[in-house]
């Protein structure tokens, strides 16, 4: 019955999931039933790719329910993505065992050549599958915990929030460089060879990664719809648009945006987590607040405060650079560029909010007609 | 809420669905044999890279010149990996399954080359990587035509220490795995030649780092102390410019304390004003000021293709002119394309270098050359002032190296192993695919 | 010094670990009949006295006016009221107990003061309904917040307040699109949901019709008795209408006290207005 | 303290000299024909291809004691000495409209003009220009001029052969000039330290007391090293202890320096920003990008006036305040106009602004670096003294930054833009009311952000890369110094940015340069948390909800 509430009134939400099952049915039958030689067979690489738009729909769907329903534009969640992807990748490290090319039985090559003796305390228990999952989540929610509790107790709200959570970004991304921080420096964590035994060049492992994210994502957006659509959904909205309103009305403001950041912060870390062994590496990169900067784009495109709309967004700019870098490489950043300002100037809400928009126009001074701009 | 709402989300998704999948699934045709650019043309290694891609592209014009490969001409496909290193697994996969290409030219950094190695050795294909790098690896689907440590580090060490009389060393590189692996490297060669520990100074910077006054300081402080003393360079491209010009200004010269780099070369220079570096020394394994038949002709055609008498030549570029040559006189031994065969019938093959000399593809994947020490000249080029005699045999596995010295690579019959444990005579790991 | 203060502020239990104290210990108690006590509270902004060495009391259950030229320190007051602004000195009370000072927004929000602004803030995406849910007094916590569900006498409770402020067929209409009245009926109503102790209604009748003045008079009157309520009103027709005691501040502290009639023959407070 | 502007020359005593000096001795011996056929032979071995070969040529001609041997030696080594293919004849070569115009590099006679393809260059190595060095310094020690002597001075500095001292002693008889002097006492101070009698020596250590010069405290070292008599011993620990005491002084100066100076950097990258940020609220993401058309607008300008490098900057400032201002006002009326009161809308849409801008100068120019020349008085060091140089690129751009925070400070305070700019940050309708053209305005004072940033840009091309992605490095730092300093404050801007480079620079030394950066960034942003609105925040009810 809950689920009934949840995706009630929520049509681009129904349809968004019910492509996801479709494709999540029959892309997997098409790579494995259908022979490689003919047309509609779908190759492997193309189901890694899909998996890989799911996990960045994921994390837009985590930034949406901050950005769109908190009004925190948080350049952080790069990081707490990196941070769930650094944890499953120290899980996968683990997993090669003596497999690395110095045949060391624990430590990973990168320890190896930089003559470390055995393995520093943070490394330990990532060999178990359990405990690295519970650590890409629980990291980035801690991090992201610590963070808006000082934050948001001192009230830090706006553009100063924003530039804080990119400063924090940046920092972690200059520590993960650092090869004394035992991460893999700029190489980060690659060469994976398998995944609870299974091994990830298989391509039936490749299609069970990408039905994980395909769940994962569907069940993240239940679980944001379900937020946004309790009473708790409404004060975070109450909260974007007058918070000292909100305030006055005896609601604990920081406590609600705290516990709202670190869900999505640990979304973030889910998303990470998936993408790792499907791309089959992390480094520093992923952690840089350009990528922070560029996934919020994703939901603006999408259409803000939509959830379905991030994952539209996601998939199309990605699918968009996956195309342009291929068709023509000189031109995609000019393309990518104009996109940021085209969408902010005459799409505020993006492409979910054209239908919006269409339908306001056919039905003037409707219910809810005033057009809302999320303002950060 | 209308029922109008979800129409157009659904249109999008299922168009992109089928979009993506249907634009994916392409087939290869077979009149062309197909060769992959790999190379950055955005993103911060697009100055390097670039390049790199037009290299490859004036070979591939060139072979079909000469009527093209079995009979067949040859179709570069030239992808962007936009400097982003999951990128570049992602790009590897498209054009060794989309685009079934023959071979791949291509990756600069060591990051990016980690991160396709994966996807190389899972599919089988085949990888010429022209950088010079950390070693450490051999991988059956990489063949390595720039310099491993002992191609370059070493034999530059041996130049100061014997020919300049230094005495004193500064190791300084960017915080990453190459400067961080050949600076080990030289570390232990150091203390090995009685070095003493005091007489070792060495820094680690970030990529890019622009603000070197202090480190400078430090060096000319380190430098002031009575023993001749030089500073062995591993910093990355962009943080050498204001390197260089804190050097410059700081007041010392290449006559005090001279600087060797191992990832300087005539492309980087060309956006360094020279004057204040001059006499400051590069090894490389070539240098576009090498008088040599081979080197002109291959410089003319270089300005021919750009249609630019000022583009210069560095030694990726003549690493990728190597490898192409000795992927094409496989190819041509083999009768096929098909990765094991080239593999196999690879090995063992030489080609001329253009700095005179010839390079053989080896056992382990890596290649013979000569090494060369440049002096920077006023005009952004180098004056060799050294060279070894003979080709130096690249080494996969450093002698230096704790984790490495009983390592060995070799792809030949019985041992077929990148990574051979001498000692335990068992092969490490599982790089067999 | 400074520093000193902010640390000791930074340390305080109840802001450090505000989860350990409860608001449902504090009783407030009325028994000498007084809900408000402010006094000798002063407060500057860059060296501006907003507020002067002010005291003031208001009775349980009493509707009380506030007038006075801008600049008086109207706002700033309720402000302090409301734990929006601390005072650099004086004390301020609800009941005899509860120090105001020490506590957050919220939490006197939840102790049963409610405010509305002097520029009416309603949640404009939010429909009628939906703001007097939001208003509505109960656990306002995070996860109880989450998982809320409203009962039958709430639904209730929400529509009695409707036919207060006169909104019933406006319920589903989102609270942007009302007029500028409905808008401070609508605020009005949300603090009732709370229903407080202690109303601050700050300027309610700005920019009204004559119609809405007088509904608004009757929605103020009404909760006379029920509530203890402060009005702060420029509009001096509308203070004779509801008045009983009326208190005039000026530069921060109090001119004068007492009925309306009273005050309005108060030479002081005469000259004050004409000096404007 | 002495106050010198040349830089600083010092390297170890070259061995290959001593053999010139014996040299000069028997040159008395040689007939003079054959000395004279010796240094034609010389001159032509300079153009063979082994440096072993060319040593020996320049050691001949060295001490050929021919008046005319040390413009050749020093033609060779400021490498403007070419060998002719067709006799191997070294001559001088200047371009001319047929190719070259040469000139016997002996004589100085015209020998017409020549092809490129018919002269080669004659290339040195670092052993040849030591070797080179030392030889001019012992030929020009006498030498009329008394910057050369000095360096010669400098030059023979430590050399412990008696020739070479006894030759010092001779100068320092005659030597008029302060710093001459000084420096040869020094060099002979450092002769003493060798001599066999203990009187000598100490005399020498005490004639060493506060030299700042790294030689004296190595032959001090040394001396401790070997001295057996306790006097000298002790003397040598005392002085020494002296000296280091006061190095240790001047390395804090030098730190302290680094850190304004890499403060400078900050301010000037910020300050910009403190404009388009601060006063108008805009998060202005191609801020970093601006600065990059400032830098490249300097090349610009340096291609446009090659011989005039000196002065090119001179032009480039005012170019690239035009050229990065207009860019800005064509932004602001193009885009950010649409989004005032959206702040984070405008972080989304010049973040895409930065993209295309990068993109545009790697299909325009190149997506190399490009090469920005430094003005001769923009290199080289002010030499406080031997132990602390202050380099003149840095000491310039500090007060570069001064200036340009002053000349800002003046303009949002002095002039009608200023009032009007203040006027509408605070209030725009209010201020719109009063009849300020709003629009106007903003585009105006867009327009001056971006063209301070620009200004910076001709400053960053001085020290370091210009290429497309050089705007990348200065965004979250410049952010992150407006934020701390106080928004709308440009003082705060200034403190914080100073504060930022020194506590920077203090680290360095003990955390390295990228723990240095974590830990500053870290603090700032606990530091934000406390005072959520910097250093110098707004005060009063407008600042606060």
């Amino acid at each position: 019955m809950g689920l009934v509430r949840v995706t009630r009134d929520d049509k681009g939400g129904q349809a968004m999931l019910a492509i996801l099952m479709i494709v999540a049915v029959v892309v997997p039958l098409l790579n494995l039933a259908v022979p490689a030689s003919s047309p509609w067979h779908v190759s492997t690489y193309t189901v890694t790719l899909l998996g890989k738009y799911l996990t960045y729909a994921l994390l837009a769907v985590a930034v949406d329910l901050v950005w769109g329903y908190l009004g925190i534009l948080s350049l952080g969640h790069a990081a707490f993505f990196g941070l769930g992807g650094y944890a499953m990748g120290m899980y996968l490290m683990r997993q090669i065992g003596d497999r690395g090319v110095y045949g060391h039985p624990v430590l990973p090559d990168f320890m190896v050549f930089l003559n470390w003796q055995e393995l520093p305390w943070f490394w330990h228990g990532f060999d178990l599958f359990w405990f690295a999952a519970l650590m890409a989540i629980l990291v980035p929610g801690a991090l992201a915990f610590v963070f808006g509790y000082l934050a948001f107790r001192s009230r830090v709200t706006g553009v100063y929030l924003s530039i804080m959570t990119q400063a924090l970004t940046y920092a972690l991304m200059l520590a993960f460089f650092r090869n004394e921080m035992g991460f893999g420096g700029n190489n980060g964590l690659t060469d994976f060879k398998d995944m609870l035994g299974f091994d990830l060049t298989s391509d039936a492992t490749r299609v069970g990664l990408f039905l994980a994210s395909a769940l994962a994502l569907a069940l993240g957006y239940l679980a944001c719809r379900f937020i946004v659509t309790s009473r708790l959904g409404r004060v975070a909205v109450a909260i974007r648009d007058a918070e000292a309103r909100t305030r006055f009305l005896g609601y604990r403001v920081d406590r609600v945006k705290l516990a709202l950041f670190t869900f999505s912060a640990m979304l973030a870390g889910v998303a990470g987590a998936l993408y790792v062994p499907q791309v089959g590496i992390i480094n520093p990169g992923e952690l840089s607040p350009l990528n922070s900067i560029e996934l919020v784009i994703w939901v603006a495109v999408g259409g803000r405060a939509t959830l379905y709309g991030a994952v539209i967004g996601a998939i199309l700019v990605n699918y968009g650079k996956t195309y342009f870098t291929g068709a023509f490489p000189e031109a995609w950043l000019f393309a990518l560029g104009a996109l940021f300002v085209v969408v902010t100037l005459f799409l505020p809400r993006g492409i979910a909010g054209v239908v919006g928009m269409l339908r306001t126009w056919r039905r003037p001074r409707s219910s809810n007609g005033s057009q809302p701009e999320a303002r950060g | 809420m209308s029922r109008r709402d979800p129409i157009k989300p659904i249109l999008l998704c299922a168009g992109l669905a089928l979009g993506v999948t249907s634009g994916l699934v392409a087939h290869a045709e077979d009149e062309t044999i197909k060769v992959g650019v790999l190379h950055s043309l955005s993103g911060t290694m697009a100055i390097s890279e670039t390049t790199l891609k037009d290299t490859v592209l004036m070979l591939v014009e060139e072979q079909n010149k000469k009527g093209g490969l079995l009979g067949k001409q040859l179709e570069a496909v030239v992808v962007d990996p936009a400097s982003d290193w999951p990128l570049f697994a992602e790009k590897a996969r498209e054009l060794l399954t989309k685009d079934k290409v023959a071979a791949v030219f291509g990756c600069w950094t060591s990051v990016s080359r980690k991160s396709v190695l994966p996807v190389f050795e899972e599919l089988n294909g085949l990888l010429f990587y022209p950088v010079q790098y950390e070693g450490e690896e051999s991988s059956k689907n990489v063949f390595y035509t720039g310099a491993a440590p002992n191609q370059q580090a070493i034999p530059a060490v041996d130049y100061l220490r014997d020919e300049l009389g230094v005495e004193r060393w500064v190791l300084a590189g960017t915080d990453y795995v190459y400067p961080r692996t050949t600076n080990k490297i030289l570390e232990a060669y150091l203390k090995q030649n009685g070095v003493a520990e005091e007489d070792i100074m060495i820094d680690y910077t970030p990529f890019g780092h622009s603000d070197w006054q202090s480190i400078v300081a430090r060096i000319k402080r380190f430098g002031s102390e009575g023993k001749k003393t030089a500073v062995v360079s591993t910093i990355n491209g962009d943080a050498n410019v204001p390197f260089y010009k804190e050097l410059g200004n700081q007041g010392i010269s290449a006559d005090e304390i001279p600087v060797v780099a191992f990832s300087v070369g005539e492309e980087e220079l060309s956006g360094i004003d020279t004057k204040p570096l001059v006499g400051h020394l590069a090894a490389w394994n070539y240098f576009m000021s090498v008088d040599d038949p081979a080197n002109a002709a291959f410089i003319e055609t270089w300005h021919g293709f750009t249609k630019d008498d000022k583009r210069v030549t560095n030694d990726p570029m003549e690493a990728h002119k190597i490898g192409f040559d000795l992927w094409v006189q496989a190819v041509e031994k083999a009768g096929t394309t098909d990765t094991d065969a080239v593999e196999a019938a690879i090995i063992g093959l030489e080609t001329p270098n253009l700095t005179g000399g010839t390079a053989k593809m080896l056992p382990n994947h890596h290649i013979t050359k000569p090494v060369l020490i440049g002096e920077i000249q006023g005009d952004g080029q180098f004056a060799v002032v050294w060279q070894t005699d003979a080709e130096v045999p690249g080494d996969a596995w450093s002698d230096y190296l704790e984790g490495s010295k009983d390592l060995i690579a070799d792809w030949t019959p019985p041992i077929k192993c990148g990574n051979f444990n001498t000692k335990t005579q068992t092969c490490l790991g599982s790089q067999t695919p | 010094m400074k520093a000193v203060g902010q640390l000791r502020e930074s340390m305080r239990k109840d802001r450090q670990w505000s989860f350990m104290y409860s608001l449902l210990d504090v009783e407030l108690d009325l028994s000498l009949g007084v809900i408000l006590y402010l006094e000798g509270v002063s407060v500057s902004f860059d060296g501006f006295k907003a507020i002067d060495n002010l005291s003031f009391y208001v009775n349980a259950g009493e509707l009380r006016c506030v007038i006075g030229p801008n600049g008086a320190g109207k706002t700033t007051m309720m402000d302090i009221i409301t734990g929006k602004t601390r005072p650099d000195t004086g004390s301020a009370y609800f009941g005899r107990t509860i120090d105001l000072l020490r506590l957050s927004e919220p939490e006197i929000a939840a102790l049963g003061i409610g405010r509305k602004f002097q520029k009416p803030t309603v949640f404009e995406h939010h429909s009628v309904f939906e703001n007097l849910e939001l208003a509505m007094a109960g656990d306002k916590r995070v996860f109880p917040t989450l998982f809320a569900r409203l009962t039958g006498e709430q639904r209730d409770r929400i529509h009695e307040v409707l036919g207060i402020i006169g909104l019933q067929g406006q319920t589903q209409r989102a609270a942007g699109a009302l007029s500028h009245g409905q808008k401070q009926w609508l605020e009005i109503g949300m603090l009732l949901m709370q229903d407080p102790h202690l109303l601050l209604v700050d300027e309610p009748v700005a920019g009204m019709t004559h119609q809405e003045m007088d509904r608004t008079a009757e929605l103020l009157l009404s909760l006379e008795g029920r509530h203890s309520v402060v009005v702060v009103e420029h509009d001096m027709d509308f203070v004779r209408s509801i008045a009983k005691r009326v208190t005039v501040l000026h530069q921060g502290s109090v001119l004068a006290e007492g009925s309306m009639d009273e005050v309005q023959n108060d030479p002081r407070v005469v000259e004050v207005y004409l000096g404007e | 303290m002495p106050m010198s502007p040349t830089r600083t020359q010092r390297r170890a005593p070259s061995p290959s000299w001593h053999g010139l000096l014996w040299g000069l001795v028997l040159l008395a011996l040689i007939p003079l024909n054959s000395l004279a056929d010796a240094l034609d032979a010389a001159l032509i071995d300079l153009s063979d291809r082994s440096f072993e070969v060319k040593q020996a040529a320049v050691e001949v001609i060295a001490v050929s004691g021919d008046p005319r041997a040390l413009k050749v030696l020093e033609a060779l080594l400021d490498g403007d000495l070419y060998a002719r293919t067709s006799d191997r004849r070294p001559v001088l070569a200047a371009a001319s409209p047929a190719g070259f115009r040469l000139r016997d590099a002996l004589e100085g006679t015209d020998l017409g003009e020549a092809d490129r393809r018919d002269i080669r260059k004659i290339t040195i190595n670092n052993r040849m220009r030591t070797q080179l060095r030392s030889a001019i310094a012992a030929l020009t020690l006498a030498s009329p001029d008394a910057v050369l002597r000095l360096s010669a001075a400098r030059e023979l500095l430590g050399d412990p052969d008696p020739l070479v001292v006894e030759a010092i002693r001779a100068q320092f008889e005659r030597e008029e000039d302060k710093q001459v002097r000084d420096s040869l006492a020094l060099a002979l101070a450092l002769a003493s330290l060798r001599d066999e009698d203990p009187e000598a020596r100490l005399s020498g250590v005490s004639a060493l007391a506060g030299s700042l010069d790294p030689s004296a405290r190595n032959a001090l070292t040394r001396l401790l090293g070997e001295e057996t008599d306790p006097h000298v011993r002790a003397g040598a620990q005392r002085v020494l202890a002296g000296i280091e005491q006061k190095l240790k002084l001047n390395a804090a100066a030098e730190t302290l320096f680094f850190g304004l100076s890499l403060g400078s950097v900050l301010v000037l990258a910020a300050i910009g920003l403190a404009i388009t940020f601060g006063v108008m609220g805009v998060i202005n993401m191609a801020h970093g990008e601006l600065i990059m058309i400032g830098a490249y607008s300097t090349y610009l300008v340096q291609q446009a006036m090659p011989g005039l490098i000196d002065y090119s900057l001179f032009v480039a400032i005012p170019a690239a305040f035009l050229i990065a201002g207009l860019l800005g006002v064509l932004i602001e009326r193009t885009v950010i106009r649409f989004l005032y009161g959206r702040p984070l809308e405008t972080l989304l849409a010049t973040f895409g602004i930065s993209l295309i801008l990068q993109q545009l100068v790697r299909t325009t120019i190149s997506a190399q670096n490009v090469a920005v020349q430094n003005p001769s008085w923009m290199s080289g060091a002010l030499q406080i003294n031997p132990a602390l140089a202050l380099t003149y690129s840095r000491l310039y751009i500090l007060v570069f930054a001064l200036l340009v925070f002053l000349a800002l400070l003046l303009i949002l305070k002095r002039t009608a833009l200023g009032l009007q700019v203040r006027a509408v940050s605070q209030n725009r309708s209010m201020a719109r009311a009063l009849g300020v053209r709003s629009a106007r305005v903003d585009a105006l004072t867009f327009g001056l952000g971006a063209g301070v940033a620009g200004v910076a840009g001709v400053a960053l091309s001085q020290l370091t890369n210009v290429g497309p992605n050089m705007g990348q490095a200065y965004i979250i730092d410049s952010f992150m110094v407006v934020v701390f300093g106080g928004v709308g404050n440009l003082w705060g801007t200034l403190v914080a940015g100073l504060t930022l480079g020194v506590a920077n620079k203090l680290m360095e030394p003990w955390a390295g340069a990228v723990l240095a950066k974590i830990l500053v960034l870290v603090f700032i942003i606990l530091f934000i948390q406390k005072r959520p609105r910097g250093l110098f925040p707004q005060r009063g009810r407008a600042a606060d909800g």
